[in-house]
């Protein structure tokens, strides 16, 4: 039992059993289809800031192009769900049935040869991973290997948000254009639009985020995650212990990229389509957001993060549309000056004090870090060397 | 050049920045088992040197050999493979991690990413950082946190973090300074304790200590070797005089 | 299509270049002494650009209301007004956020980008969400003909002519002054220009107000060849940084080299292209150049 | 029905005032004989078999456009004018003796807050119908939404076409209805032979102007189209455009840009030279909404095609832009798709009380046929695809930023969503 006690404590996963507990258990006990739809849509954004945990947390790399991932890995479950509802009964008014209706109004007779292997749930499925992982192997191995990094690389992963969106855009014959995939129905003939088909969605994506989480854990655990920490604070150090710096970050950032278009994947099969709205600019920045509001060291902050902006915006849109704006500036601003380290530092420096000096009181000989500590304990510090709300030194490892 | 008995042989090396020749065809050939202690003024080229051996800067011309394989033209993670270690002037060691971290991230192996990932710390491996520990005097601090130790232990910590790497070739770009008169000396015992079975470079300020290690001094200036030799010898130089005081 | 005409052609395709290019250098201006010589990236800054914009909208509305007589004057008053409220803005701004982030430029980047939409959201509050339109002065529009078939705008020479008025003022400014001498020697060595006694938190915060009401002057010309919006700013943003960094973010010449090259690219893709593939072509070449040259077009070389 | 006897007394003289200004107000759908006591004769339980959010006294509509975004620039005035007709409603009585009450919900110009909102519109608020969408994106996005909920929504903005949904009724123009009569007029009245086509890059001018080179190529056989370009959403620079019309000499520029573009647009084709005066400009995409971000003066002698202007000069338009002036100010403008956000309302309210049910089935199914002689743009009626049968018309900028109608066409034009031989 105390080794299991120690186990929890030394991985930090008591917090990520707590999670689990609370969008698998206790989210679809009390939420109704609708919202717990919604939760499910706002945990695959929780993907893409999980992936910036990793990756601007640990890696110190700032991506502002994660929405291309997210987006790819959308387009290619929508492509495979687009072709399955285009089948020649139900497209028998196009002058082309059995293609897409976005290609049939741009005069496309017939499906274009990479569409093709979307009629195979398996190829699609690994092309919703693999493609995005290849494209950010592209830019990052180049960019990487030149030593670019920073703000320079934060602002090329805009342009190429950018270039995808025009591109999604330019090429609606191919891509549906501005509206994106729609009308997306069934998966293998199982209608994705039922409530009952919704719940088992809903419990896949839980499930598979809660398995990235842990991935990304035991890769924080491993000497890779180490590395990381160590590569953000003394990278010249690091490449002069003989270790190749740009594949360590190529890696991190396809990482990334894999876990954001797993999400991409799952808002598609949620949501029933995909657009461009998501490739470009704007929703890569608030997916950033996501990942600070929680905190960008915490892989359970950052689900955390991506619930609660999302849940504020939903809330507030609704309540007082104006507002909403300006909370979201604020939220920017607030979570930037005053908490680096977003909820999971508020956490470190506020609650679990708190806890410690009750159970002190109670149980004088208690362990420290027994209440489930967002898990990353080692490195409570934040990324830059500024000032910070005191309190949120790391323990020892 | 045909292959020669020296650990490191640099010939004709020259690198410029804009026209200001850093270094300026330089010739220096370093043995086996040997400690060569590099001084001369300030922007006489030794850092630089270094930056160079190690891959840091990319010469604009001539070679360097490291157990007759040239070095010049490779990435810096493979010059440190091949065997060379390198100490930044100021430490440079990772703040956040507990000692036994920054020593364990130091061990030659799991170096690729893949290998990373699996890298499993053994027994073996906790063997091999409590005796780096010890022999840099840290054996009972290696769950402190790096940033917590004094300027003198994170010198030394940076050192062992080289010597868990094991190289033939270990270059210290002033591993002393700023350290107390008793660090000083335990820091030269260590370098001469290290220098067994492989060779070290030290650029250093502090005449004393160069006297109390250097088996062979190199004065650099202006980019060129000035002079070379024994302490005694190159002290008497009158050109090294002149640099020295001249100015 | 005879010899005139295609000499004109060439010659107006060679002036939308030309007005791309100082399109693109206005805009890029403010940002290149903002994130070039502080390194503060600066995602608000389209939205300093709109301040200007609605300073003009204002200057003519109230113009309009209460002395129709001076519409054709009061364009030049109200640009040098819109450098000097987003100045004012600039100064405030750097004072409540910037000054707490400057090493963190990541950080920066996500507070300023949380300022752009907050100005956004004033913006709408208090123009309303339409867009508006400046009645701007007989003289900024039309074109001029010097021959038949060759047309020449006139709100392209202006912009073309501001243009080289700021860039020449901030060369000027930033190599013959003091307060660039102070700018250079912050960039330089911070601690060192500390030292001997440069105010480098006052500098700090007069080149970010510079770098703003440079924002505000683009945003103020601009009126002339776009929108006029609560998002308008926004449109600039992304090309505004690509211009920047492309050109070397600390070298003011490769701002300007870089604007010249991109605009050149952009406008005779566009002439034998759709529009669409030229900016994806012209976005795509930036991209390549700068992944092999990541320091961009111009840059300094110092030993690392 | 308890609770009835609480509310019958005190309403019941209003609910002759009903009766009459109903009467007045010349629905014509309105079949329902005899002295009516409101909800007595419309129960609940029978106007309202399927759990909508209706009660004996009030029944509730949602509003569902962008408040806040980029798109907040088109949709205000949609929103405006849903509302006036709404509040309208209201004041003569509202719909089979119920108020009609908005849920209003802010789409944020994002696709899938749009698709997240209307679900929240029908499966949790259970809204009668949803007055709501502007762009296509955000029509397709909630389409499904609808259909799987099988809710009702009216959407006023003039589009592409090629859609039919049981759960939609479009209350602006699809795509031939605004293109064919115009270039039609184009190439008669002025004279055209060669066209350049130009828009923004996106689906509804992308499909516009392949309906608008059938047309002038093969269908119509108008002449020739000499240049088609598209331009990203937000582009700002047109000056290598202007110069290759400059290059092709068209007769008739045919645009369609959008959004931020368009005032770039307009503004550069001034700066060179290509003015109203010497070139023929006819546009799908300015009504008077986008003529206050463009000027006037950057407009003026250029053409737009469209089924409604702020000056038609007929007795209904005159009540209407009186009546939104009144509510939102002197200043405001009315834009075709305001007037056609304006129409969905009194479309649903004819509807509603030709089926005397708010069912959504028996609504769409009352709906093909109805007629409103009221509406603004004259006289309206819907098709059996969902459509509006309406005129089409021309109009010229003028310098003051107002439009001056200059043809119109003589019939009311069928929509054709599907056209043959467009494809």
């Amino acid at each position: 039992m105390d080794a299991f006690k120690n186990w929890v404590a030394r991985t930090g996963m008591g917090s990520v059993l707590v999670l689990a507990l609370v969008i698998m258990v206790v989210f679809p006990l009390t939420m109704d289809i609708f919202r717990l739809n919604l939760v499910g849509k706002y945990l695959t954004y929780a993907f893409v800031a999980v992936g910036l945990v990793m990756l601007w947390g640990y890696g110190g790399i700032l991506s502002l192009g994660q929405g291309c991932f997210f987006g790819l890995g959308g387009y290619m479950m929508a492509m495979f769900l687009k072709l399955e509802a285009s089948d020649p009964e139900s497209t028998k008014i196009q002058s082309t049935p059995g293609i897409p209706d976005f290609m049939d109004w741009n005069q496309i007779t017939e499906l274009p040869f990479w569409w093709e292997p979307f009629n195979h749930l398996p190829l699609a499925l690994i092309a919703v991973v693999l493609v995005p992982m290849v494209l950010a192997f592209i830019i990052s191995f180049a960019m990487f290997k030149r030593r670019v990094g920073g703000v320079y690389f934060a602002i090329i992963t805009q342009a190429v948000a950018l270039i995808l969106t025009v591109l999604i855009i330019g090429q609606q014959g191919y891509t549906g254009g501005v509206n994106g995939i729609t009308d997306l129905k069934t998966l293998l003939g199982w209608d994705i639009r039922d409530d009952s088909s919704k719940y088992v969605l809903y419990f896949v994506n839980a499930a598979l985020l809660i398995g990235v989480i842990l991935l990304c854990r035991w890769i924080q655990m491993s000497k890779l995650g180490t590395l990381l920490l160590a590569m953000r604070d003394k990278e010249d150090r690091v490449r002069f212990s003989g270790y190749d710096v740009a594949m360590f970050k190529v890696f991190v950032f396809v990482l990334a990229a894999g876990i954001s278009a797993i999400g991409g994947a799952m808002f598609t099969l949620q949501v029933g389509f995909m657009s461009p709205s998501f490739v470009g600019i704007v929703p890569s920045i608030e997916m950033v957001i996501f990942a600070a509001v929680g905190g960008r060291m915490s892989l359970v902050g950052a689900v955390y993060g991506a619930l609660l902006v999302n849940a504020g915006k939903t809330y507030f849109s609704e309540s007082a549309p104006d507002l909403w704006l300006f909370l979201m500036a604020a939220l920017f601003i607030g979570v930037v000056l005053a908490f680096p380290n977003g909820l999971a530092g508020l956490y470190e420096s506020h609650v679990k004090p708190w806890f410690s000096r009750r159970k002190s009181v109670a149980k004088p000989a208690a362990s420290a870090g027994e209440p489930p500590a967002p898990p990353s304990a080692p490195t409570h510090k934040s990324a830059p060397p500024a000032a910070l709300p005191g309190g949120v030194q790391g323990q020892s490892a | 050049m045909s292959n020669t008995d020296f650990v490191l042989a640099i010939e004709d090396l020259t690198v410029s920045f804009d026209g200001f020749k850093a270094i300026d065809a330089l010739t220096l050939y370093v043995d086996r088992g040997e400690l060569r202690v590099i001084i001369g003024p300030n922007g006489a080229g030794k850092t630089t040197l270094l930056d160079l051996i190690c891959g840091k800067t990319k010469a604009s011309g001539g070679s360097i050999k490291f157990k007759n394989v040239e070095m010049t033209k490779l990435q810096e993670h493979k010059i440190v493979r091949a065997g060379i270690g390198r100490k930044f002037q100021t430490p440079s060691i990772y703040e956040n991690l507990s000692v036994f971290k920054n020593l364990e991230v130091s061990f030659p192996r799991g170096r690729s990413v893949l290998g990373a990932l699996g890298f499993r710390c053994t027994d073996e491996v906790k063997a091999r950082v409590q005796s780096v520990a010890d022999e840099i005097g840290l054996g009972d601090a290696l769950d402190t946190e790096a940033g917590l130790l004094s300027h003198g232990q994170k010198q030394w910590l940076e050192i062992g973090m080289l010597l868990m790497q094991e190289p033939e070739l270990l270059m210290l770009d002033e591993p002393i300074a700023g350290m107390s008169v008793r660090e000083r000396e335990l820091t030269a015992e260590l370098l001469q304790r290290i220098c067994k079975g492989r060779s070290v470079i030290v650029i250093e300020h502090d005449m004393d200590f160069v006297k109390r290690i250097a088996h062979k001094v190199t004065v650099m200036h202006q980019g060129k070797i000035l002079a070379e030799g024994s302490m005694d010898k190159v002290q008497n130089d009158p050109k090294v005089i002149d640099v020295y005081l001249g100015h | 299509m005879s010899f005139d005409e295609i000499y004109n052609i060439a010659l107006m395709q060679g002036f939308a270049g030309l007005s791309l290019f100082s399109v693109l250098l206005l805009m890029g201006l403010g940002l290149a002494i903002i994130f070039g010589q502080m390194g503060v990236i600066n995602m608000a800054h389209g939205e300093f650009m709109t301040i200007g914009a609605y300073t003009i909208f204002m200057f003519s509305s109230l113009t309009e209301t209460y002395a129709p007589g001076l519409v054709q004057a009061y364009f030049p008053i109200a640009i040098v007004a819109a450098f000097f409220i987003a100045f004012a803005f600039g100064w405030l701004t750097e004072w409540a956020l910037i000054r707490h982030l400057y090493k963190r430029p990541l950080d920066t980047l996500l507070a300023t980008w949380g300022l752009s939409l907050g100005m956004q959201q004033v913006f709408r509050s208090t123009f309303g969400p339409k867009e508006v339109s400046p009645t701007l002065p007989e003289w900024l529009m039309g074109s001029w003909a010097p021959s038949e078939g060759l047309d020449i705008p006139i709100n392209g020479l202006f912009v073309l002519g501001l243009t080289a008025v700021v860039t020449g003022g901030v060369l000027l400014a930033l190599y013959k002054s003091r307060w660039g001498l102070r700018v250079r020697a912050t960039v330089a060595n911070r601690a060192m220009a500390n030292a001997t006694g440069i105010n480098t938190k006052r500098t700090d915060r007069l080149t970010f107000a510079i770098g703003c009401g440079i924002a505000g002057v683009a945003g103020a010309a601009f009126t002339t060849i776009g929108s006029t919006g609560p998002t308008s700013g926004s449109l600039y943003i992304v090309d505004a940084f690509l211009v920047v960094t492309f050109g070397g973010a600390a070298s003011l010449l490769g701002t300007v080299a870089s604007a010249f090259g991109i605009a050149q690219t952009q406008s005779i893709a566009e002439f034998f292209l759709t529009g669409s593939m030229a900016k994806v072509l012209t976005l795509l070449l930036i991209v390549t150049i700068l992944m092999i040259r990541p320091q961009g077009l111009f840059a300094s070389k110092i030993r690392r | 029905m308890a609770d009835k006897k609480d509310t019958i007394p005190a309403p019941l003289t209003d609910e002759q005032r009903r009766k009459v200004l109903l009467g007045m107000a010349a629905a014509p759908a309105l079949m329902v004989p005899g002295v009516s006591f409101g909800n007595a004769q419309f129960p609940t339980a029978k106007v309202n078999t399927t759990k909508l959010a209706v009660t004996d006294t009030e029944v509730i509509v949602g509003q569902l456009h962008s408040a806040t975004g980029t798109m907040a620039i088109s949709e205000t005035g949609s929103i405006q004018a849903e509302q006036l007709a709404i509040d309208q409603i209201n004041a003569m009585g509202g719909i089979l003796g119920r108020k009609i009450k908005v849920i209003k919900e802010d789409g944020a110009s994002d696709w899938p807050t749009f698709a997240e909102k209307s679900k929240k519109l029908l499966v949790n608020d259970k809204v009668a119908c949803v007055f709501g969408c502007w762009t296509s994106a955000s029509r397709k996005a909630v389409l499904p939404v609808f259909e799987k909920e099988n809710g009702l929504l009216y959407y006023p903005t003039f589009y592409e076409g090629l859609e039919q949904s049981k759960n939609v009724i479009y209350t602006g123009q699809e795509a031939t209805q605004q293109i064919i009569w115009g270039l039609d007029w184009a190439s008669k009245e002025k004279k055209a032979k060669t066209y350049f086509l130009v828009g923004s890059d996106y689906i509804w001018p992308r499909t516009s102007m392949k309906i608008a080179r059938k047309h002038i190529e093969s269908v119509g056989k108008l002449g020739k189209v000499v240049g088609e370009e598209y331009y990203p959403l937000g582009h700002t620079n047109f000056n290598s455009l202007i110069n290759k019309i400059k290059v092709a000499k068209p007769d008739c520029i045919f645009a369609a840009v959008v959004g931020g573009s368009n005032v770039a647009f307009y503004k550069q084709l001034k700066a060179a030279g290509i003015t109203g005066v010497k070139q023929f400009l006819l546009t799908l995409s300015v009504t008077e909404d986008e003529m206050l971000g463009v000027g006037g003066e950057n407009f003026a002698g250029f053409y737009s095609s469209m089924k409604y202007f702020q000056s038609l000069d007929n007795a209904n338009n005159k009540a209407f832009v009186e009546a939104f002036k009144k509510a939102y100010g002197p200043k405001s403008v009315i834009g075709d798709v305001t007037q056609a956000g304006y129409l969905g309302p009194w479309l649903w309210k004819a509807a509603v009380e030709k089926a005397g049910s708010f069912d959504v089935d028996k609504v769409v199914a009352a709906s093909p046929g109805i007629e409103l002689k009221s509406a603004p743009e004259g006289y309206v009626k819907v098709h059996e695809n969902h459509h509006l049968w309406s005129k089409a018309r021309i109009a010229q900028g003028q310098p003051d930023g107002t439009f001056k109608v200059v043809a119109e066409s003589a019939d009311l034009i069928e929509p054709n969503p599907f056209p043959k031989g467009y494809q």
